[in-house]
């Protein structure tokens, strides 16, 4: 049982003195005060309360949680990678010839024509893909008539704020009952007003999209532009790319499809590519190579900046690197043994899965259990639970995303998990976790009574 | 060492395969692919493999294409020394391997940093909320003047930066607040700081976010801030200050000027100049809580009734609330918050304190050592300064910049004949050479 | 409960394919095959079964497990470090100016005139100065004669097997009441035939020779050396060196005294001062400092070479690194912080401490428990226990050494450990630990039946 | 951060220490040292102290003095590409901040760790015993040697070394058999491998000990290893065969050839180039169980029945047996063992004998390319090579060997017209640079 060293009961008060006038500055600060050997024994201590992809299986759907070489982690540290934003282009050419490099691996990857690296996360690439259909739009003077996108119900929550981000309309767009997107509806709902339809295939379900050409058509003849939501890029490395079937812009995760580490919620990076049609409002700057070197150039039209920089340009270190490393052998087959490991770990499982056939993830349903019951009783078998209760499509919803990094040895741990869990009682999972270090932690009473910092604990 | 041919990280064996595809009834993989013959890509992307002492050499060999040279940059980037436990702790694998916490019973370790991270905050800004985590500080500030335009009871639409406020932060505040038909406009500064006249001017009931820093871009440590704070609070418009946790550790508490909100980069402890990749500094008012953008971390209990940590107030994020959420904010920069705290908690309230006084000093020594080169006045602008500070230059300032950087030192050229340059403990002891450069190309 | 990914069960045996003829090749080779996931978790869950300094206290006496700060192993990563030993002594200057630094750096803290780098751990370090005493009684003469090395009872068995190694008869010196030399016994033992006394100062009691002048009177007057076991050099940091005590030879233990990392038993370093007059015999090659810059050279009567290089070279750069950070201020506090942590613990230890006054560390005495089972039950407690059973001078000796790492908070904790257990009954001890992963495990067994690798597993 | 002015690692506060004082009743804290004044050190040692930041600066600043040379060189000390998973996980804190295995039930961790490297040395070997590890094979061959004292039954003094043994480790064996009343001898070597003629002559029943090398100090097979084994055991002596892990992958088993004790460098995996820092490798036969120096780990079970590991045999070792040990040594290289048995999990069988056969191939590549330079002929000796072949020039070669630096490579210059070449896959990529250097400069 770890009291922990550093807390709000560590705290020293230091009065501040300075050379600058006394009205400028602070009178006291006070944290705690630990020494060095105290602060790492705190932090090792804490580490190993803490599950990460190094410590077991991690199938949160959605996600896509592989195994993080280390070798890319080496690169991001090496000195020759910690330079200013400001330094100028001639003095960094290797960090702009990797950023180069990068783009041209995602440009291939995802049959794109150009890519911007600025956006910061997911989330970020999504509102930068907003950001170019309505600069695309208002050039063709549509800017003001095109308020809507058009999201499915199964999408990520993601794609809703992002559009509202940018001030549009969201028309949800409900499944059909397999899954899939309802053509029908989709032609209903995209007109005059769409300013795109944003798109993850292979959707949450895990489906593709099979109809994926059509829906292309029916937007692009309204008018309107297809967003791709990189989230589940990994099941197609190697198969299909986004340009191929029509999008005209799309985000990549590189902390879920090129192993960047998600450490414990980011940095990641979300990377947009576009179209040529939309290439000219790419977010300023972007790289290219002349024969004097590497440059950065403004788009013409350019939406300006996401991000106060470059990026996370640690995080499109480890990128590259690992796209690097794999190569088109390497990333081809690990969309093969994701959807394999997907597949097998299905079958496996005793719960029940509606849709199918899925590629690397498939959503369970729970049935007559609680899925976030499930999952607090799955912790007690030392596994790391899936993504629950989302898709709503699907009830009580245990949406499970294994990856290529699992052995067949894990998978069949992990399906015991489940079906150990699948046959316990209601009281028994109700009352789970009993083996972790913490029990059930009291979510209400954290958000009734918020107490977020050691201040709100002193009171 | 499995997988050749393939990926290196798939752990299968061919007889693990073959019996994986016996169990789900498929005679090859791509039996499992459900894609449609007409959008199969069947070529290769044209990327080869490498192994893993290729891809480093390569790699490596790419980065150190990059020119060695001492930066006396800052300008919103700012390197300080960063000690050896921060790499140490940061690497391990339980922490960066973990995902979002969203199942707290396992993750109580990643919580509880967030939580110390939190807590700095709270001290440092004297505010009672802050988040785990924006991106970055300009995205931290366009967040904020949307938090502005939520929490705002009236109307209102101008969003008012600094003048001086780098161009690429006007740029995202811009993008961001441009579907919540704000406008951004700047207001005049004056001797690096805010021109408090002319922002009364600018200042009136339509305005929602007034945004200052503390110190400016240009190095300036603010003197007007009770000023600039109850210029805002009578038009009922927002204060937003933009600092930092080395700055706030000695500067006027945000509290105590009547500060709002508080933005800015915290990466400042925790990372080496990392090409811009930063971490948003995001706290405010206590009176915000439902509208605070990006996560936070709460204390509760557990069954056993233990103190235990969790993600808290969750009904804001985009993955229940959706278009409705307070951010779209999702992965957002958990690991270097992470480092920041372990950096901050290496230093303690003494060391923190120490760094910013030094950040006081240096550059009124550098200052007054380039003042002493012929050809160079330092500092431009009156008052305090913070890392950095506007130099004149006699010649032009972007040849001096470059001449600089031919000898080995990189500084900003801002103007026809102005220099900006940010000393810090990091590049402090390349002092003596810098000022030798200077006398040799000023 | 972790069940090994990698063991015995593990291994895939690959047939030898080669250029070479088939009979100089092995025709197989059966080992573990697994994926980088796979070791990774393996050795990541195996990290977690083990206690090191930065999990909790490490109270081994005599072993001085101090808090190893983690920028030393930075410096040991830096890849100018990583050079071959054959390179010209012109191309690596900085390897031979770091190690002409570190032998400058120890000369003044054991106040020795000369030190060679090149043993590899402390008992090489003994055998190097058994060897320089044997080159010095040889060149006078005397190397026939002088057959035997007096050793006091306390001593590390080290020291035993050292002079033992060297061809040497020890003459066990056995302790007064008070714990340290009987004087009168020492002059009895040493005489014509004496090599060299080997002396543990403060000794492994805790307690200073307060006669060492008178000491080092007696074995010079008879024609001895005199050798000073660094083990306990933590505690005279700052106030006491040993070639100020008259010591001729001492080894220095720089994973004990000077942080760098223990790494589960190793790697450590053992260099060994010498003064003037035996300085001729030092190990070749020393290294110096000339105009033109740093060389090596062979001291004129070398023993020759106690490692086949130049010794552990990455462990003496973190332990030059460790010297330079603390400095004098530094070293000086190090040791006055671990008495007082020493004086402290012991005072709040309800079991019987029978010598005084001890320095950095104490020996206490179980009375009627077993203190093997004492430290078995400490386990239980989250500690790490005390070295046990050793000296055999006290009665089931817990001898502790809480090193100047330890706040006055771990310290309390460890008395609260260390006085539950002396509270408890014999079974509870017997039995112990409960809450460990392992549970007692059985050494007679181990002993018995000794099975040393998988392929005794296998049968 | 506690301890200005004092130990940066001592965590006490001016009140702790005062607190601390009073419950031991001292005034000070000198007044616990029992120091006479005539032996207190009351002088300083000169030595000022630094930051870590400074620290930092200084010794990288010192390290960076080594010339950035690509080095060709091998002779007993090697350098294979180190994959970077070995150094985040022998990083961990609870493995590198860990002691020796007194308490098995908290350090099951590094126990079964060396266990896996014992296994492997096993498997390589062929032999039954391993231990988890001596200082260096300098040290493992001494140690061997002692070893043959005290198994061999009948008396023997003479330990017999080929000529080619670098002198370094000839100087080790006779340290430390030099109190055991026995001899060390070289036999004759021919065309870089043992001359079994000559050896033949050597050998009488006073041979205690017959070492060989497989490959040999000049990187050449041996091809004779059971003529070497059967001679030894026709005299009673042991044979001591030393190898390493790489070569063991893939050369024939040591058991096979009738080996008694195996030696070597096992560090060749695991580490970098650490200017020979090594990891003593240290197998052999059953039999000898009870007389094995170092450390052994052993499977037991717990007292629930479950598989534990735990230290065995230490009746064998200095702290229990004292002056009657089988050797002295305690603090051994456990770290490096943990190292180099991840580095050969990762490679797993397969890439070990990938490794070792690449070994093979790259110098009968480059031997051929350097044959091709004028003035240089290539290899020297006759027979396979193993990662290293010795060349001959026609200029002198300390000559050749000190152009071939100044361009930036080092080679070993072992005669007056030979230089010694190894190659690896982690200079491999430098091979045209070399051969054009040659070009150059031969």
């Amino acid at each position: 049982e770890y009291e922990p060293l550093l807390s709000e009961k560590s705290t020293e008060e230091v009065e501040v003195e300075s050379s600058l006038p006394d009205d400028l500055t602070r009178d006291s600060l006070e944290l705690p005060d630990l020494s060095e050997p105290e602060l790492v024994r705190h932090y090792v201590r804490l580490s190993q309360q803490n599950y990460g992809v190094d410590t077991g299986p991690y199938p949160l759907g959605s996600c896509t949680m592989k195994y993080n070489p280390k070798f890319t982690e080496d690169l991001a540290a090496r000195p020759e990678a910690a330079v200013h934003p400001d330094r100028s282009e001639e003095s960094v050419q290797g960090t702009l010839g990797l950023l180069h490099g990068l783009q041209e691996q995602l440009k291939k990857i995802g049959g794109m024509d150009a890519v911007t690296l600025q956006p910061p996360a997911g989330a970020a690439g999504e509102f930068a893909g907003i950001l170019l259909a309505k600069a695309y739009h208002e050039s063709r003077g549509e800017g003001a008539q095109r308020d809507e996108i058009v999201i499915p119900d199964s999408a990520h929550g993601t794609n809703f704020a992002s559009a509202a981000l940018g001030g549009y309309d969201v028309v949800e767009l409900p499944s059909a009952d397999d899954g899939r997107v309802d053509l029908d509806a989709l032609e209903a709902a995209v007109g005059e007003n769409t300013a795109a339809l944003m798109l993850t295939n292979p959707n949450t379900l895990g489906l593709f999209e099979r109809d994926i050409e059509e829906i292309a058509d029916v937007v692009h003849d309204a008018g309107g532009l297809l967003y791709y939501d990189g989230a589940n890029l990994n099941a197609l490395l190697g198969r299909a790319r986004p340009g191929d079937m029509g999008f005209d812009i799309m985000h990549f995760n590189v902390h879920k499809t090129f192993a960047t580490p998600h450490g414990g919620g980011g940095p990641g990076a979300g990377p947009v590519g576009v179209t040529d049609d939309l290439a000219e409002f790419l977010p300023n700057p972007q790289v290219r190579e002349t024969d004097a070197g590497f440059e950065f150039f403004e788009p013409d039209s350019s939406i300006g900046k996401v991000h106060g920089f470059y990026g996370n340009w640690l995080v499109l270190v480890k990128a590259y690197a690992y796209i690097a490393r794999l190569g088109d052998d390497g990333l081809g087959d690990a969309a093969a043994k994701a959807v394999l490991n997907a597949n097998y770990l299905a079958e496996q499982v005793e719960y029940d899965v509606p849709f199918e056939p899925f590629h690397h993830e498939f959503v369970a349903s729970a049935g007559d259990q609680d899925a976030a019951d499930v999952a607090k009783r799955m912790l007690d078998y030392a596994v790391h639970p899936p993504t629950t209760k989302w898709p709503e499509i699907v009830s009580e919803a245990l949406m499970t995303e294994p990856t290529e990094v699992e052995s067949k040895r894990t998978l069949d741990q992990l399906a015991a998990a489940f079906n150990a869990v699948a046959d316990e009682s209601t009281e028994t999972i109700e009352s789970a976790p009993e083996r972790t270090t913490a029990r059930r932690i009291d979510q209400t009473e954290a958000a009734r009574n918020p107490r977020l910092s050691w201040h709100a604990l002193d009171n | 060492m499995s997988g050749a041919g393939g990926s290196p990280y798939a752990p299968h064996t061919p007889d693990e395969t073959a019996e994986m595809l016996a169990a789900v009834d498929a005679d090859s993989v791509e039996d499992l692919f459900d894609i449609p013959e007409s959008v199969r890509f069947t070529d290769e992307y044209g990327l080869d493999a490498r192994t893993e002492q290729e891809t480093r050499r390569e790699v490596a060999g790419l980065l150190a294409e990059n020119d060695d040279v001492t930066e006396f940059l800052g300008r919103g980037h700012y390197d300080h020394y960063v000690p050896s436990l921060v790499d140490t702790i940061s690497q391990r694998s339980e922490f960066i391997t973990s995902y979002t916490q969203y199942q707290p019973e396992i993750t109580q370790g990643f919580l509880q940093v967030l939580f110390e991270y939190q807590s700095l905050l709270v001290e440092l800004t004297g505010l009672e909320i802050a988040n785990c985590s924006m991106y970055d500080a300009a995205t931290a500030l366009a967040e904020a003047a949307l938090l502005a335009k939520r929490v705002r009871q009236a109307d209102g639409t101008r969003v008012l930066l600094p003048e001086n406020t780098r161009e690429e932060r006007v740029s995202v505040v811009e993008n961001y607040v441009s579907g919540n038909d704000l406008t951004v406009e700047t207001y005049p500064t004056e001797n690096g700081t805010v021109n408090l006249d002319a922002l009364r001017e600018a200042v009136d009931d339509d305005t929602l976010f007034v945004y200052a820093e503390n110190p400016s871009t240009e190095g300036v440590i603010e003197e007007s801030l009770h000023e600039i704070g109850a210029l805002a609070d009578d038009h009922d418009a927002l204060f937003c200050l933009g600092s930092d946790p080395v700055a706030l550790s000695l500067l006027q508490r945000p509290v105590d000027v009547g500060a709002d909100v508080v933005v800015g980069d915290a990466a400042v402890l925790g990372m080496p100049t990392s090409y811009g990749m930063g971490l948003g500094l995001f706290a405010c008012r206590e009176d915000f809580l439902r509208q605070v953008p990006g996560r936070l971390v709460g204390a509760s209990e557990d069954a056993a009734g233990k103190r235990a940590y969790t993600l808290t107030l969750q009904t804001r994020e985009q993955h229940i609330r959706r278009e409705r959420a307070t951010s779209n904010i999702c992965t957002n920069q958990a690991w270097v918050a992470l480092r920041t705290a372990i950096h901050a908690a290496q230093l303690g309230p003494g060391g923190l304190v120490d760094l910013a006084e030094q950040m006081v000093e240096l550059p009124r020594e550098l200052a007054a050592e380039l003042d002493d080169v012929r050809g160079v006045r330092a500092p431009v602008n009156d008052g305090h300064h913070f890392r950095e500070f506007v130099a004149h230059t006699d010649q032009p300032a972007p040849a001096v910049a470059a001449d600089l950087e031919a000898e080995g030192f990189a500084v900003h050229a801002v103007g026809d004949h102005e220099l900006q340059v940010c000393v810090t403990d990091a590049n402090e002891p390349a002092i003596p050479d810098l000022v030798a450069a200077f006398e040799e190309v000023a």
